[in-house]
């Protein structure tokens, strides 16, 4: 199934599989989609216990948004798994050697460039635009207890701000340093505290004293968007770094 | 937790942990390896002989350990386990001290020892098991441990034997597994019970049980090499010797055999296991296997490949042993155990030797090894024949429990197998003996590095083994034998007392014992270099203390002791005194003087043994040495023809042996056991008798079985052949009179067979023995002519019950006449040079000559009337026969006539040197030796007590008139047949046909 | 106060392997680094042994609900004695391989990366183990499976990443297979929570899908033969910690999901002919899974293939314990002996895996055939090797005869005697891979075949007693198992049953 | 036909679609895209799931949040292992001279 | 309520026409831009079903991050494979 793999684009072929065998592929999976559709049409769905449920115990979660309530307070442990997940994928991309000497960093985690051509437009916008998406990354933040938004999307808007600089070129985030794997690893370090504290005061992890909930999920989510955030950004980064490093390799 | 319940953990404790330590040794720490080893050894000894003497006490032994709800690990010392313990034990020491001769100064010896000891260990825990489940747990630990000894070498013939090793025993370990897991689901917790766990479960599906011991019997036969499972043991021959003896005789296939004996004895229970008619089939696969790795090993060069197959055929008689089913069968299978190891262990400790000090690997390149290592080749030799089934030695004792066993419940076949087996052990190690003593060896050997012919650690072990299974065979019957507690096993496997013992050794007689020490005791000083030549001077006295001592003794004295026996000892001690004080002066020059002399020893004392033997397995025991004993004598000049005649003797008396193994075996079990007198012969079934008829008759030259006769005869030195034809000759005559229901019992067949057979051997013989050339051949057939009157006068007994006490006076009479007459006859062929024309002394000899002659044919005055005579007074009733017995003497006559020519042609022939012709050349030992047998032979017949019946006949007119016309015919047609021209080319000695087989190589 | 401290002692087992990993992300000194690991080692290894002492006195069954919420809208954390056994085999394992670690990537850059992956498996494998939400396993299964394609692209190597990605991408659509079944539950059922679900759950045409889908994606992740393709590269090709870890206990991991999800969760829906189509498929893997060992070049190849076919007997469970005349003792034998083969192949493989690491360091490659004499240059990985062997093929003693014993008895008292047929034929297998190394293993080194180009001449300098070491307790520790079976079964014993007995209790 | 339903069997089909890439495609990132595409069939189904009528459970709503999370996270792994083993290939070969 | 279901019927097709589209076109950078356009709609259906949270994280990390992930590794290897190709056609 997957014992071809391809990375180059140019041959079109198709996991070494006949058209043969491809179309039945197609069929039995079609037949098989087709019956679990028909499945799905004849039997019951469950009544919505859980959710009338979960909206009668939302004034407990210390939060208005019900999905925030869920994620950070009623299955808050997946949560804390979901930002482990994200931790593990950022350690298996973290680079370990650096490209450019620390030593010309001005910002800890951030050092300048002198790219060959710079584009004045997108330097132009990018004055708007880092600030602006921090602050929007805030109020998502913040708006999360009450409405859509929370530390994923702010996570997500923050690093979307970090990816515009980084495509800029004026600037390269040094991936080495003690502050990256703190920021990386904060939202986790956070979570797992807060529990630890909760099964401290509460006597039951992950359990908020009811009227201290909103801060402590706030806590959370604020550590949690400075990691989702760096994250996403070294993600990005780092494939890019990748094509920029290969695109170097190949020009030498 | 006691000390009971911990004893069986620590025994096999004492080899693990010494293992384990082991391994953590360096490679060069010799001596910590050796203490290490050492006190594991003495350890665990130490810790058997408590557990022995507990056993013998009554008290409980078992460790157990649950490892599963329903499965305990359970080590539970029996009596049955403590058979296997103790061999393993014992055997363990010496193959440690052998294997630290053996490895010195190769690499990874920590390695070998740990695993060795490892190895040792899973035995034990084999041997100890007290269910199913630890023995499979110890037994797939066996196949583990062995692996790396196995490949200990590393070459690609051992990882060879490596592989294969490990696919056998893993799908027999797999098997095995599936069995046991499969009765474990139908029965629960299987601890092996003595009379089986199976039998008290009567609701189980008869299908199942035959399935699930089909599964454990192949799964055990794997290890035991079971036909077609034995795959691997001839290959892992590529491991070190001291693997080899321990795989063998120890360690792997005796686990599967006992294995097979646990499962079919303590989970099924025998008797349930008959019920079932599993023991038939397992006993057919057993008895294909015995006689298959026969003939395997027939075909074999290597040595050790040839053992190997030896042991796979061997190894089934435990199987077979045990699936006979009947209590005496047990008894020889599960004793085999012990006996097997010991030899067959002695057999690798041996080989190991010729390879490790000579580089010998095939069995063509022993010749002459014999000279060069004569200690580890006897060694050899003992446990050769002991494999073979000879008496005394330990093998014996198993065959005969199995032969007698198989009778007791009626499978008459096994008997087939055994003798089948015998035969061809018999064809595959007695070349090899043959070549190591009496071939000269091809090449120079290596230069000895050692005191001794090779190091002392690896000659102590085969020695000790050695001594150990000779003992095990002659004091069988002592309570702390292996047979003894094997009875005991048995006894209580099948919940009742056993009383019959098989096997009562009565060494001789009480006061006689000595008799056959004395020449056994001179053999054991001609081996020590410093005693050599007196022993060698004195060797022909051994025989005086018995001729002094049968002279003087009563018969009434000792009931047991008749006195027929008196007679025949007493006659016995006199040849061997004579024909010893000729063959002394005739053989001084000789170079092999010295192996002369010690088969001399070996036959006059086998001679003497089974003439005074008082029950069956001495009397076997005797009779076999004496027979083999003459191989030596009979090839002694060394040439081809020497060769040939030894081998066609060898074969014949191999052939005997194992007819009379059957024939003592079926009358021991109708007859009873216990001293002769006690056996009741008349009880024997004719197959008995049959076989005893051509048993006995091999060595007596009856006809058709005769062939050997006139051709080993002949090349043998002139006072061995003496002896030969005058004296071993009549071993089988003994026989008979000892163990044919003579006198009680009325046998028409076999008795007219003998009648016709012995008559017609008299007749033909003469015909065959006028054509020959050479004066010895002659006298040889005139031997056989003269054997088959008595024969044939035996025959006369069987068919008249009646005749037999007179008859038997005369047949002792015309048997020592005839023995006086013969053997002074064939010294008297060593003087051929002094009848030159223009010898001096010629006139002396040619008297003595034609006297002997004249006695010969039983003319008036000689010691020849009287013996005939009495014959045919005896015999009256039977008219035919003493109407033919005048005509064998017209033979007698011309037989003589030819003789006495011959001799004539050999003087005038023989080149003379001067230093003979004066009377001094007479005067010597030589002669005198034989003048006083030549008076003994005119006169001795008429002083034995028994003559009185027949002398008042023997000067009637009758007698007179009735011996002379016949000679008086003879002597005439003689003369007309000389006158005419002889065209005819004399029958050549080896004119029968030949039924040799050749030599493996 | 004695109830909040062993209350809290199960959220540890995940919190503290997090805590672990963060620490190793921070800290950037490899002193401190493993220093520290060995003590979260260590400590998770007491949590462990606490709870084992702690779970008499809770009937056997635990449950821990978190934050307080309660089962429909929380999320609760189980631990019986069957998981609490898989728990106790992760955490000395991880002991055990955290030394070795600590030898092992001496490089810095490699133990950057490691450590806290390393940790982060171990989280998601102990959250696995404990889980009682369906989506919550989804959510430990992605951790443990991104975290272990992560760690097998640790080497580095062309074959390593090659095998990772396509780990990885298996994961994933396992992942989602799962998920989806998972979702199909939720609809209809409404509710996450096993034990409830236990109790919901009929046999319809929707939970069918459902089940088919989910074991899909967890036959996938435990590499069930034709669905193994992916596991062998991977194993072999992993640093050796990691490939111990991944075959002993992460294979297993999703294994045991399914176990609870068959025998458990979804049982009513489960009919004979499912389990036997399993069981064949199992029967399948043993088969091909030991012959494509016995063929293969590659030391650590064979191990993986081993692996393969090891897993085949793990799914002769499903067979024996779900069909069958009277389930409900049976299953209790099967269940006992598939539990105590995990833990068998476990220890053995994961000792089997690093003596391979050490033949392949001291070596320079793991090619089968030029192995000869290495008897007298690596005794102790030998050693281990063939210890973990006698385990593997099912010799007593060991924990692997105690193991196949338990599901042979299993197989005849339910009559399914062809199973037995396979097992012990898988059995002879494993004896021909294993014998074919330690034969070539203590075959003499060929002095006469070097007149070709010397390219591969080991460098043979015996490694550390260090490295040596923790493969050999495993073996020893396999071996062990084969003699003391009895206390594990008493853990065990009922902890199925009482798992189904309780479901229903907890609302 | 209800809107649940609609989705719900539009989920099945985009994970049917995503399948089939997965296996057909040979291409690591068209192997990519069908993985998510089968997650957004996953996720369309369990939003689905959600509604009922006026009432929606935020249930699925955060399992779907941690889905995407996960997702993205895993797709970033396999493109990060593509990109090395492009790499290897293309030091490896510009290493061998042709 | 009818015109509701016409827009969501409309929507899942234009979601499956895409999904369809993306695996089967020849380019790989269409398939991507088809993916990141299924984004999109994703988004929109997420916002009909009343997943406000969830539509906000897909249009962030859903189809943009993942759609820019997938863009850059693309265009990496795209570069080298033309690049190795144009090598080839030089050599």
């Amino acid at each position: 199934m997957f014992l071809k793999l391809e990375f180059q684009e140019h041959k079109l072929s198709s996991a070494g599989l006949s058209s043969a065998t491809r179309y039945l592929l197609g069929i039995l999976i079609t037949v098989l989609s087709a019956a679990l559709a028909f499945v799905i049409i004849r039997s019951e769905k469950a009544a919505p216990d859980l959710a009338t449920l979960a909206t009668n115990k939302l004034n407990l979660s210390g939060v208005e948004n019900p999905v925030t309530a869920v994620l950070l307070n009623f299955r808050s442990y997946d949560t804390l798994l979901e930002i482990a997940v994200l931790l593990i994928v950022a350690v298996s991309i973290l680079p370990d050697r650096l490209p450019i000497p620390a030593a010309t960093a001005k910002i800890q985690f951030l050092s300048n460039m002198h790219p060959h051509s710079v584009n004045p437009v997108l330097v132009g916008l990018l004055k708007w635009l880092i600030p602006l998406a921090i602050v929007m990354g805030g109020y998502l933040l913040w708006t999360g207890a009450y409405t859509p938004g929370g530390a994923f999307q702010a996570g997500a808007v923050v690093a979307g701000a970090g990816v515009a600089l980084s495509l800029a070129g004026h600037h390269r985030f040094i991936w080495q340093t003690a502050s990256v794997r703190i920021s990386l690893s904060l939202g986790l370090l956070m979570f797992v505290m807060v529990a630890a504290a909760n099964a401290i005061i509460t006597g039951t992890t992950l359990q908020y004293p009811t009227p201290y909930a909103g801060s402590f999920i706030l806590i959370i989510e604020v550590a949690a968007t400075v990691s989702i955030a760096a994250t996403l950004l070294l993600l990005f980064t780092q494939l890019k770094a990748m094509v920029e490093f290969t695109m170097k390799g190949n020009n030498q | 937790m006691n000390l009971n319940s911990l004893l069986p953990m620590l025994i096999v404790l004492s080899a693990f942990i010494p293992g384990l330590l082991i391994f953590c040794t360096g490679e060069q720490r010799l001596w910590q390896r050796r203490v290490l080893n050492l006190i594991g050894n003495v350890s665990c000894l130490a810790l058997i002989g408590l557990l022995i003497s507990g056993v013998y006490a009554g008290e409980v032994f078992e460790t157990r350990l649950s490892l599963l709800p329903e499965m305990d690990l359970v080590l539970h010392a029996d009596a049955l386990s403590l058979l296997f313990v103790s061999l393993s034990g014992i055997l363990w020491l010496l193959t440690t001290l052998y294997a630290i001769g053996y490895l010195e100064g190769t690499e990874n010896r920590s390695r070998f020892f740990g695993f060795f000891s490892l190895c040792v260990a899973a035995t034990l825990g084999i041997a100890l098991a007290g269910n199913l489940i630890t023995f499979l747990i110890f037994y797939e630990l066996l196949t583990l441990t062995t692996y790396p000894l196995v490949v200990h070498k590393g070459n690609a013939a051992s990882l060879r034997a490596g592989r294969i090793y490990l696919i056998y025993t893993m799908i027999g370990g797999m098997l095995l597994l599936a069995g046991v897991v499969w009765l474990k689901a139908l029965t629960g917790p299987l601890d092996f019970t003595a009379t089986g766990v199976l039998s008290a479960m009567p609701q189980l599906d008869p299908g199942h049980l035959k399935m699930i011991f089909a599964l454990l019997i192949a799964g055990l036969g794997v290890k035991a090499a079971l036909v077609p499972l034995h795959g691997w043991l001839p290959i892992a021959m590529a491991a070190p010797a001291p693997v080899s003896a321990l795989l063998h005789a120890v360690a792997v296939v005796k686990a599967g055999a006992f294995g097979i004996i646990r499962v079919i004895y303590d989970v099924y229970g025998i008797e349930f296991t008959r019920d079932l008619g599993l023991t038939t089939i397992l006993a057919g696969l057993a008895a294909f296997t015995i006689v298959y790795g026969s003939i395997r090993a027939l075909f074999q060069n290597d040595i050790k490949k040839r053992l190997a197959y030896s042991t796979v055929s061997q190894v089934s008689y435990i199987a077979l042993g045990t699936a006979i089913a009947g209590p005496i069968a047990t008894i020889g299978g599960m004793v085999h155990l012990v006996h097997q190891g010991v030899m067959k262990i002695t057999l690798f400790f041996c080989a190991g030797n010729f390879a490790e000090t000579l580089g010998i690997h095939k069995v063509s390149d022993m010749s002459g090894v014999g000279r060069r290592m004569p200690l580890t080749t006897t060694a050899f030799t003992i446990a050769a024949l002991g494999m073979i089934g000879l008496p005394p030695v330990a093998g014996f004792v198993s065959k005969w429990y199995l032969g007698t066993g198989s009778l007791e419940v009626e499978a008459y076949w096994v008997l087939f197998i055994l003798a089948a087996s015998s035969l061809l052990n018999a064809l595959y190690f007695l070349p090899m003996l043959h070549i190591a003593w009496f071939k000269p060896p091809i090449d120079a050997w290596p230069r000895r590095q050692h005191a001794l012919e090779t190091h002392w650690m690896l000659l102590l072990p085969p020695m000790i083994t050695t001594a150990l299974m000779l003992a095990a065979g002659l004091f069988a019957s002592l309570s702390i034998s292996p047979l003894s507690w094997v009875e005991l096993i048995t006894a209580r496997e099948y919940g009742r007392a056993l009383v019959s013992t098989m096997v009562t050794v009565n060494l001789p007689l009480p006061q006689l014992e000595w008799i056959v020490m004395i020449p056994l005791l001179l053999m054991l000083g001609l081996l020590i270099p410093t005693t050599r030549r007196v022993c060698i001077r004195s060797a022909p006295w051994a025989a005086l203390p018995t001729l002094l001592t049968t002279l003087f003794m009563s018969p009434e004295s000792n009931t047991l002791f008749d006195q027929n026996a008196q007679i025949i000892l007493l006659l016995a001690a006199l040849l061997w005194l004579l024909a010893g004080v000729y063959g002394r002066d005739y053989l001084a020059n000789d170079k092999y003087v010295f192996r002369y002399t010690l088969f001399f020893l070996l036959c006059m004392s086998g001679s003497f043994g089974l003439t005074v033997s008082q029950d069956l397995f001495s009397f076997i025991t005797f009779f076999t040495l004496m027979s083999f004993a003459a191989y030596g004598l009979i090839i002694h000049s060394g040439t081809v023809k020497a060769m040939e005649a030894g081998k066609t003797y060898m074969q014949w008396v191999v052939i005997g042996e194992v007819l009379l193994f059957v024939a003592l075996v079926g009358l021991n079990i109708h007859g009873g056991s216990g001293t002769l007198a006690d056996i009741n012969k008349s009880a024997q079934p004719f197959w008995v008798s049959w076989l005893l008829l051509f048993g006995f008759g091999i060595k007596a030259g009856l006809l058709t079985t005769h062939f050997w006769l006139p051709r080993a005869h002949p090349v043998a030195p002139i006072p061995a052949s003496a002896l030969l034809s005058g004296l071993m000759v009549k071993a089988g005559l003994l026989g008979w009179w000892r163990f044919l229901p003579l006198g009680e019992v009325r046998l028409v067949e076999v008795g007219a067979t003998l009648i016709t057979l012995g008559l017609g051997g008299t007749f033909l013989a003469v015909i065959a023995g006028i054509i020959q050339r050479n004066p010895k051949t002659l006298l040889a057939y005139s031997t056989i002519s003269q054997m088959g009157i008595l024969a044939a006068g035996t025959g006369v007994g069987l068919l008249m019950p009646s005749l037999w006490p007179t008859l038997s006076s005369a047949l002792l009479l015309y048997a020592v006449h005839h023995a006086l007459t013969k053997s002074a006859l064939f010294l008297s062929v060593g003087f051929t040079p002094q009848l030159s024309p223009n010898s001096s002394t010629r006139w002396l000899l040619w008297s003595t000559i034609v006297m002997l002659a004249l006695a010969m044919v039983g003319l008036p005055l000689t010691g020849g009337i009287l013996a005939k005579s009495a014959l045919k007074n005896s015999a009256s009733e039977l008219g035919w026969f003493t109407q033919l017995l005048p005509i064998t003497a017209i033979g007698t006559t011309l037989l003589m006539l030819r003789f006495i020519d011959l001799m004539q042609r050999a003087g005038r022939e023989s080149t003379v040197t001067t230093t003979m012709m004066t009377t001094a050349a007479v005067i010597n030992p030589r002669f005198f030796a034989y003048g006083t047998l030549v008076l003994l032979a005119m006169g001795t017949v008429y002083i034995i007590p028994q003559a009185k019946l027949f002398t008042a006949d023997v000067f009637s007119d009758h007698a007179l008139w009735g011996s002379f016309w016949p000679v008086s015919i003879g002597i005439l047609i003689y003369l007309i047949g000389r006158t005419a021209p002889a065209r005819t080319t004399p029958v050549p000695e080896n004119s029968h046909e030949r039924c040799d087989f050749r030599h493996p190589r | 106060m004695t109830h909040f401290s062993i209350m809290m002692l199960l959220p540890m087992t995940v919190g503290l392997p997090l805590l672990a990993a963060i620490v190793s992300v921070i800290i950037n000194s490899h002193r401190w680094r493993t220093s520290i690991s060995t003590m979260f080692a260590t400590i998770q290894t007491l949590i462990v042994i606490l709870l084992l002492l702690a779970i008499p006195d809770a009937d056997g069954l635990y449950r821990y609900t978190l934050g307080g919420w309660g089962a429909p809208l929380g999320i609760d954390l189980v631990v019986d004695g069957l998981s609490l056994i898989l728990l106790l085999t992760t955490t000395v394992l991880v002991l055990v391989l955290n030394l070795y670690s600590i030898w092992y990537f001496s490089d810095v850059a490699t133990s950057t990366r490691f450590w806290p992956l390393w940790w982060l498996l171990v989280a998601g494998l102990n959250a696995a183990f404990i889980a009682a939400d369906a989506f919550n396993i989804y959510v430990a299964l992605e951790m443990i499976g991104l975290a272990a394609v992560a760690l097998v692209a640790l080497t580095g190597t062309r074959t390593a990443l090659v095998a990772a990605l396509r780990y990885a991408l298996v994961g994933l659509l396992g992942s989602l297979c799962y998920l989806l079944g998972v979702v199909l539950l939720y609809r209809a059922y409404g509710t996450l929570d096993l034990a409830q679900l236990a109790t919901q759950t009929q046999a319809s045409p929707l939970t069918g899908s459902a089940l088919c889908l989910i074991s899909v994606g967890l036959v996938l992740k435990t590499a069930l033969f034709p669905l193994h393709f992916w596991l062998p590269p991977a194993h072999a090709n992993a640093p050796a910690p990691v490939s111990a870890a991944l075959s002993a206990l992460v294979v297993k991991a999703s294994f045991y999901l399914l176990m609870r999800f068959w025998l458990d969760v979804l049982n009513p829906t489960v009919t004979g002919i499912t389990a036997n189509f399993l069981g064949v498929l199992g029967a399948a893997a043993i088969l091909w899974g030991s012959f494509a060992a016995f063929r293969t070049q590659r030391l650590k190849l064979l191990i993986a293939y081993s692996t393969v076919a090891q897993l085949g007997y793990l799914f002769m469970l499903f067979p024996l314990a779900l069909t069958g005349s009277s389930p409900t003792p049976l299953s209790n034998a099967a269940v006992t002996a598939v539990t105590y083969f995990i833990i068998a192949h476990a220890l053995a493989k994961a000792a089997m895996f690093l003596a391979a690491g050490n033949i392949l360091a001291s070596c320079g490659h793991d090619k089968i055939d030029k192995l000869q004499g290495l008897v007298c240059y690596q005794p102790l990985a030998l050693l281990t090797f063939a210890l973990a062997g006698v385990s593997l093929i099912g010799l007593p003693p060991s924990g692997g005869f105690i193991a196949k014993w338990l599901l042979l008895n299993a197989a005849i008292e339910n009559g399914q005697w062809w199973w037995v047929v396979v097992m012990l034929g898988g059995g002879l297998l494993a004896a021909a891979y294993i014998g074919r190394v330690i034969n070539i293993a203590f075959s003499q080194a060929s002095t006469e075949k070097s007149t070709g180009p010397m390219k591969t001449v080991p460098e043979r300098h015996s490694l550390q007693v260090n490295l040596a070491m923790p493969g050999l307790a495993l073996a020893m520790l396999a071996i062990l198992l084969g003699f003391n079976a009895q206390w594990i079964l008493n853990l065990l014993e009922g902890s199925i049953e009482l798992h189904l007995a309780n479901a229903g209790g907890v609302q | 036909m209800t809107q649940d339903l609609l989705y719900s069997i539009a989920g099945i089909v985009l994970f049917g679609i995503g399948l089939f890439g997965v296996i057909a495609a040979a291409h690591i990132i068209r192997k990519l895209i069908a993985i998510n595409i089968m997650g957004i069939g996953v996720f369309m189904v369990l939003l689905a799931t959600a509604r009922h009528g006026t009432i929606t459970d935020p249930l699925p709503h955060a399992m779907v949040l941690t889905g995407i999370v996960v997702a993205v996270a895993g797709t970033a792994l396999c493109l990060w292992l593509a990109l090395q083993i492009h790499q290897l290939d293309n030091t490896t070969s510009k290493d061998q001279p042709q | 309520m009818s015109i509701e279901i016409a827009i969501d019927a409309v929507l899942a097709g234009g979601i499956i026409t895409l999904a369809g589209l993306s695996l089967l076109v020849r380019e790989m950078f269409t398939a991507i831009v088809l993916y990141v356009s299924l984004g999109l709609l994703v988004t929109i259906t997420w916002a009909r079903l009343s997943a406000w949270d969830v539509a906000i994280a897909e249009a962030a990390i859903g189809a943009g991050l993942t759609g820019a992930l997938l863009l850059v590794a693309w265009r990496q290897l795209h570069d080298a494979a033309a690049k190795t190709e144009r090598t080839n056609h030089v050599s």
